[in-house]
C-alpha cells in the first residue's frame, strides 16, 4: 500500500545493497532524481535492469555501484555511446561488470511475464542473431500445435523498480500517460515499487476510464519531486532537455571530469533542486492537452 | 540546379523507396530523416512507427531520440513497449523496417554491438535495441548509411540482427519468412540484393558518385548492376523539405538547452 | 485500409460461408447490427468464436448458421443460459453443434496470441480442471529455465472480426473506449474486420494520446449504426438494455416463440432500426464523461 | 430484531468475511452482493475487480453482468480482458476470488460446465468463463451458494474450477501453491475446510438453522466442528445496506426496461 514519504526515506526503505533493481522509463519519466539519491545513499553490488540504460546507469556504474547490468540498448538515444558503460565493460573500470544482453523485444516480453507471474516470456525472436549464441537466457521453445521454435528468456523480476510519473492522487493511485513504455509491466513484476511524482491531486475524478493507471497497492512508496524527470521530460509538464543529452556525451568521455559533474551536481545536490533544472523547459511541454 | 551534399542525397533517395501506404518502422538518425521528408513530400499518408510506442506519428522536427514528447503528441495513438513489441512488430504488421548500422556485410547481415570479440570488445556499441526482431519480422528492411571501410566490411564481427546471413536461401533454411534487406542506401549509391545469391549490387550512382568512389569506401569486392542508372538529384521541393526539417529541428533542440540554461540560473 | 460502407455491403464483403468468424464485445459493445445482418443474409457452416457468446451467438445457433462454437462463458450474463446454445448441443436442434471450450483466461490469452502473431498462447491454467482432458487444444508446455508445466492454446485466427466501437474519424481510425474487453486483439487478430461505430467525427485532434485506437489500415469496412450494439450498450452513448436480456430468457426458451420472435426483430428489420431501440437509454448512459 | 430471510444472511456473513484490505474478483450474482455490502459497512476501502476489466470499482447498484457501465464509471481503472487475466489474476495480485457454484462437493470443487456427460450433456450448463483460474490464482478462494441436495453432491459431473480435488494435499501435488477454497458461506450455515483433509466442515449455524436442516440440503453427510458456533444475526445496518442496494438494483434495472420500451414506441 501506498506510502508518501519524502525521497531519500523511499530509497532507503526499499532499496538494499545486492538488490536487482529496475529504473524504468522509456526516453520518456525517466526516475533521474531516484536514480541520483540511490547514488546519494551509496549502495552496491546491485544488479541494474533496464531496456535502455540511458545516462542514469552510466552515471551509477561510472560510481561503482553495479556488479551486473541487464539490458538491451546501452545508448546516449540520439547522441551515441555510454562512456562510463563502455569502460567499465571494455576496461572494468571502476569495476568489472557483467553484462545480461538481449533485444528490446526480449526484455519487454520478460517484464511482460514479470507482470503477468509467469516464470518465461515466449515470442518469436532472435532468429538468426548472435544474442541467442552468447546470453545462455536465451533457450528455445517449441509449439505444441505447429511445431515452430520460438524464443524463451526468462520473466524479469526485480527486487524492487522505481520510476517517475506524472500524478499520484491523494489516495495514493499513480497515473502515467503520453509515452507510457515499460513502466505498469516494471512496477508490476517488482516484489517492491518507488513512484516519484510531478504533483499529487485530490483524486483522478474526471479522467478518462482507459488511463494507466497503477492503484496504490501496487505501490510501495511515493516521493513528490517536481522535475524528478529531467534530463528526461514529462509529457504536459517540461520538455526533453536535448542540450543535457548532448553535453553529457563530453561529461562521461572523461573519468576526472565525469567524477567532477558527479560530485557538484549528484552527491552535494538534493531532489529539490531538480524543480529549478526543468524550470525553463516547462513552456516546451507537449503541447497536446493530457488528462 | 542547387548543390546538395552526399548526405542529402542519401536521406532523399531513401525517402524516394517508402510509398504512401507503406506501415514503416523508423529507426532513429537516417532513417527518421528519410521518412518524415517522405511524408513531407510524396507520402502524405504513410505510418511512421517508432518502438517508443508511437503510432502514425508526424512530428513537425526530427526526434533526437525515439521516444520525444514531439512523436507522442502527433501520433493517432501511443501504445507501451511490450505491446508495439507483440501486436505491431511481431503481428506482421510493419511493411518496412528501416534501420541504420554501424557494421554492416554485404548480405545486408548488421553489427551494432560490439567491434572486437563480444566477451572482451575492443569497442561496445549500444547494442540491438528493437533492430534483431524488426529485421526479421518486417516485411523488408530497408537500410541505410553512409559509406566508410570501417561500416561497410567483408566480415561483421557480430550478428545484431540477420540480413540474408550467407547469402542465397539462408533465411529461409532458418524459418525466417519476411524478404529481409531489400534496400541499401549510402551516400553513393542505390544497392539491391542480388534476386539469387543475395548479395547486394549497386543499380544506381548518385551524382557525382563514381565507380572507384563506391568501391574505395566499401570493405568488400562489389558488384555493379550492367544496368547501371543514376540517381535523379534531389528536386528543389525534396531538398527544402529536407533543409527546412534540419533547420526546425536544430532550432528546437538549441532552445530547449538554451531555456535550460536559463532555467538553471534562475533556480 | 478502412473502407466507409452501408451495413449490408460491409458484412457481404468480408464474411463468407465457412468462415471462422468472431462477434467481439466483453459484454459492452456487442455487435448486434452486424450479427442480424450476418443473420439477414444467411451464411452457413460457420465456425462462431467469442468468449461471451451471449444473445448474438443463442440467434445464429439458433438460425442453423454454425457448425462450430469455440468460447469461454455460453451464458446470458446474469440472467442465466443460452437456451437455443443449449437445443443445439443438447438435442442438435437445428443442427448438430462441435464445441471447443476454453476458460476465459484461454480465450483471452489466444486472442492476444493471435494479434501477437504468435502460433500458440503460454499461460498458467487450466490446473486440475476437466476441460484439459476433453479440449484436445490444451496442451502442457515447459518453461525451458524453471521446469514449471504451463498450459498452451493455439492462437485465435479468425478469418473476419466484427465489433461495434464508439466513434470513427474521417480518416477510418475507430476509437474504444469504457470497457475495452477483447475488441483490439480480436481485430488484430483476424485477416479481416468489419466495425460498426456509433458516429463519425471529423478527426480524434483532442483525444487523449493513450486511448485505445485501431488506425484505419487494420480495419478492413466501417459502417455507422447508431444503437448497433443493442441491447448491449456503448459507454458514453446509451445504457445496457437489462430488461432485453432478461426478456431473451423466455424468448428462446420456446423454438416457435424464438422463430417468430427472429422473424420480426431481425428478417424484417434494417439497421438503421437500431437507432430507434436505444433511444430511451440514452439518458441512462454511463455518467463518466470520455473523450 | 429485524426479522430477514436465508439468503440476506447468507450474503451479509459472506460480506463479513471480506477486510478493508482485500482485492477481490468478484463473481456474479451471491459474491457481488456480497462483496458490495462490505464495501458499504466495514470494509470501505476494498478493491472489488470483475473480470470485464473494472479495477476497484463502487456501483450504486448491483451489475446484472460482470460488464455493466456502472462497473466502468466508478472503476479506479479499467483494463483490457487479456491484461486483466494476465497482469491482474496470474501475476497473483488477487487475494480472494469469490465464486458461485451450480454443483459443489465436499472439497470445494466446483461445476459450472455439464450436468451429465461432457460430450452428451443432461444440462449443457454455461461453462467455466474466468473461474479455472480465478480458483487456482487467487491467494484464496471464498464460496457462496443456497444449499440444496441438486447443488451440493457427494461426486460432481465435471471439475469446471479446482478445489482440494480429493482432499489433503492434492493442489500442491498438482503444483498448485494457492490456498484454494478456505470459506463456504451458504443460505444456512458458515464452513470452513479440516486443516487435514479439507473437507467442508460447518463451523457456524445461521439462527433458525439446524443441523438438519443444513444435512437435508446436503447430499454429502455433513461433518460439523466440534466448537460450532451461531452466526451473529444481520446487524440493522447490514440488513438496511443490502436491502437498499437491492431496492435501488431493482429500480435502476427496470427504468432501463421501461425507457427501452418507451423508446421503441416512439421510433
Amino acid at each position: 500500500m501506498a506510502k508518501f514519504l519524502p525521497l531519500a526515506q523511499a530509497v532507503a526503505e526499499n532499496l538494499r545493497d545486492g538488490d536487482k533493481v529496475a529504473f524504468e522509463g522509456f526516453t520518456h519519466l525517466i526516475p533521474t532524481a531516484a536514480a541520483h539519491e540511490a547514488i546519494r545513499q551509496g549502495f552496491r553490488n546491485l544488479t541494474l535492469i533496464r531496456m535502455t540504460p540511458d545516462l542514469i546507469y552510466d552515471q551509477m556504474i561510472g560510481m561503482g555501484m553495479a556488479q551486473k547490468l541487464v539490458f538491451s540498448y546501452a545508448g546516449n538515444p540520439g547522441v551515441g555511446l555510454l562512456r562510463r558503460v563502455r569502460d567499465a565493460v571494455e576496461n572494468g573500470f571502476p569495476n568489472a561488470l557483467e553484462i545480461e544482453e538481449h533485444g528490446h523485444a526480449a526484455m519487454a516480453n520478460a517484464y511482460e511475464a514479470g507482470a503477468a507471474g509467469l516464470p518465461c516470456a515466449v515470442f518469436r525472436g532472435y532468429r538468426g542473431a548472435d544474442l541467442a549464441r552468447v546470453n545462455p537466457n536465451i533457450k528455445p521453445i517449441t509449439c505444441p500445435f505447429t511445431g515452430e521454435q520460438l524464443a524463451a528468456v526468462p520473466a524479469v523480476r526485480p527486487d524492487v523498480t522505481f520510476i517517475h510519473a506524472q500524478k499520484a492522487n491523494r489516495r495514493g493511485d499513480v497515473l502515467v500517460e503520453g509515452i507510457i513504455g515499460i513502466q505498469k509491466e516494471a512496477v508490476l513484476a517488482a516484489k517492491r515499487s518507488v513512484v516519484t511524482v510531478e504533483e499529487v491531486v485530490e483524486d483522478f475524478g474526471g479522467l478518462h476510464p482507459n488511463l494507466t493507471i497503477l492503484p496504490r497497492w501496487t505501490i510501495s512508496a511515493i516521493s513528490v519531486v517536481p522535475g524528478g524527470s529531467h534530463p528526461s521530460y514529462a509529457h504536459g509538464y517540461y520538455a526533453r532537455d536535448n542540450a543535457a543529452y548532448l553535453e553529457w556525451d563530453e561529461i562521461a568521455a572523461d573519468r576526472d571530469r565525469f567524477s567532477a559533474w558527479m560530485e557538484e551536481n549528484v552527491m552535494r545536490a538534493k531532489p529539490e533542486d531538480f524543480a529549478a533544472r526543468v524550470e525553463g523547459l516547462r513552456a516546451g511541454a507537449s503541447l497536446r492537452s493530457v488528462a | 540546379m542547387t548543390s546538395f551534399t552526399p548526405n542529402e542525397m542519401m536521406t532523399i533517395a531513401a525517402s524516394r523507396a517508402l510509398k504512401n501506404d507503406d506501415v514503416c518502422f523508423v529507426g532513429i538518425g537516417a532513417p527518421s530523416a528519410a521518412c518524415n521528408v517522405a511524408r513531407l513530400t510524396h507520402a502524405p499518408d504513410i505510418t511512421l512507427i517508432y518502438e517508443s510506442g508511437t503510432i502514425g506519428t508526424a512530428p513537425d522536427v526530427l526526434p533526437l531520440s525515439i521516444g520525444d514528447g514531439e512523436l507522442c503528441d502527433t501520433a493517432v495513438t501511443t501504445v507501451s513497449v511490450p505491446e508495439m513489441f507483440r501486436y505491431w512488430l511481431q503481428g506482421g504488421r510493419i511493411s518496412i523496417g528501416f534501420l541504420g548500422a554501424a557494421q554492416l556485410d554485404k548480405f545486408g547481415n548488421i553489427n551494432t554491438t560490439v567491434i572486437g570479440d563480444y566477451a572482451h570488445p575492443k569497442t561496445r556499441l549500444p547494442g540491438g535495441g528493437g533492430a534483431p526482431e524488426i529485421a526479421t519480422s518486417s516485411r523488408e528492411v530497408y537500410i541505410t548509411m553512409a559509406q566508410s571501410k570501417r561500416g561497410m566490411v567483408e566480415k561483421i564481427d557480430f550478428y545484431t540482427s540477420f540480413g540474408h546471413g550467407d547469402g542465397g536461401d539462408h533465411r529461409k533454411r532458418l524459418g525466417i519468412d519476411t524478404a529481409g534487406p531489400t534496400l541499401l542506401i549510402t551516400d553513393l549509391a542505390i544497392w539491391k540484393p542480388d534476386p539469387e545469391t543475395k548479395e547486394f549490387t549497386v543499380v544506381s550512382l548518385h551524382p557525382g558518385a563514381t565507380r572507384e568512389m563506391v568501391q574505395e569506401t566499401c570493405g568488400w569486392t562489389v558488384k555493379f548492376s550492367p544496368a547501371l542508372e543514376e540517381t535523379p538529384a534531389p528536386s528543389e521541393l525534396e531538398l527544402a523539405t529536407l533543409r527546412n526539417l534540419k533547420v526546425r529541428t536544430d532550432a528546437a533542440h538549441k532552445r530547449g538547452a538554451a531555456a535550460a540554461k536559463r532555467g538553471s540560473k534562475d533556480g
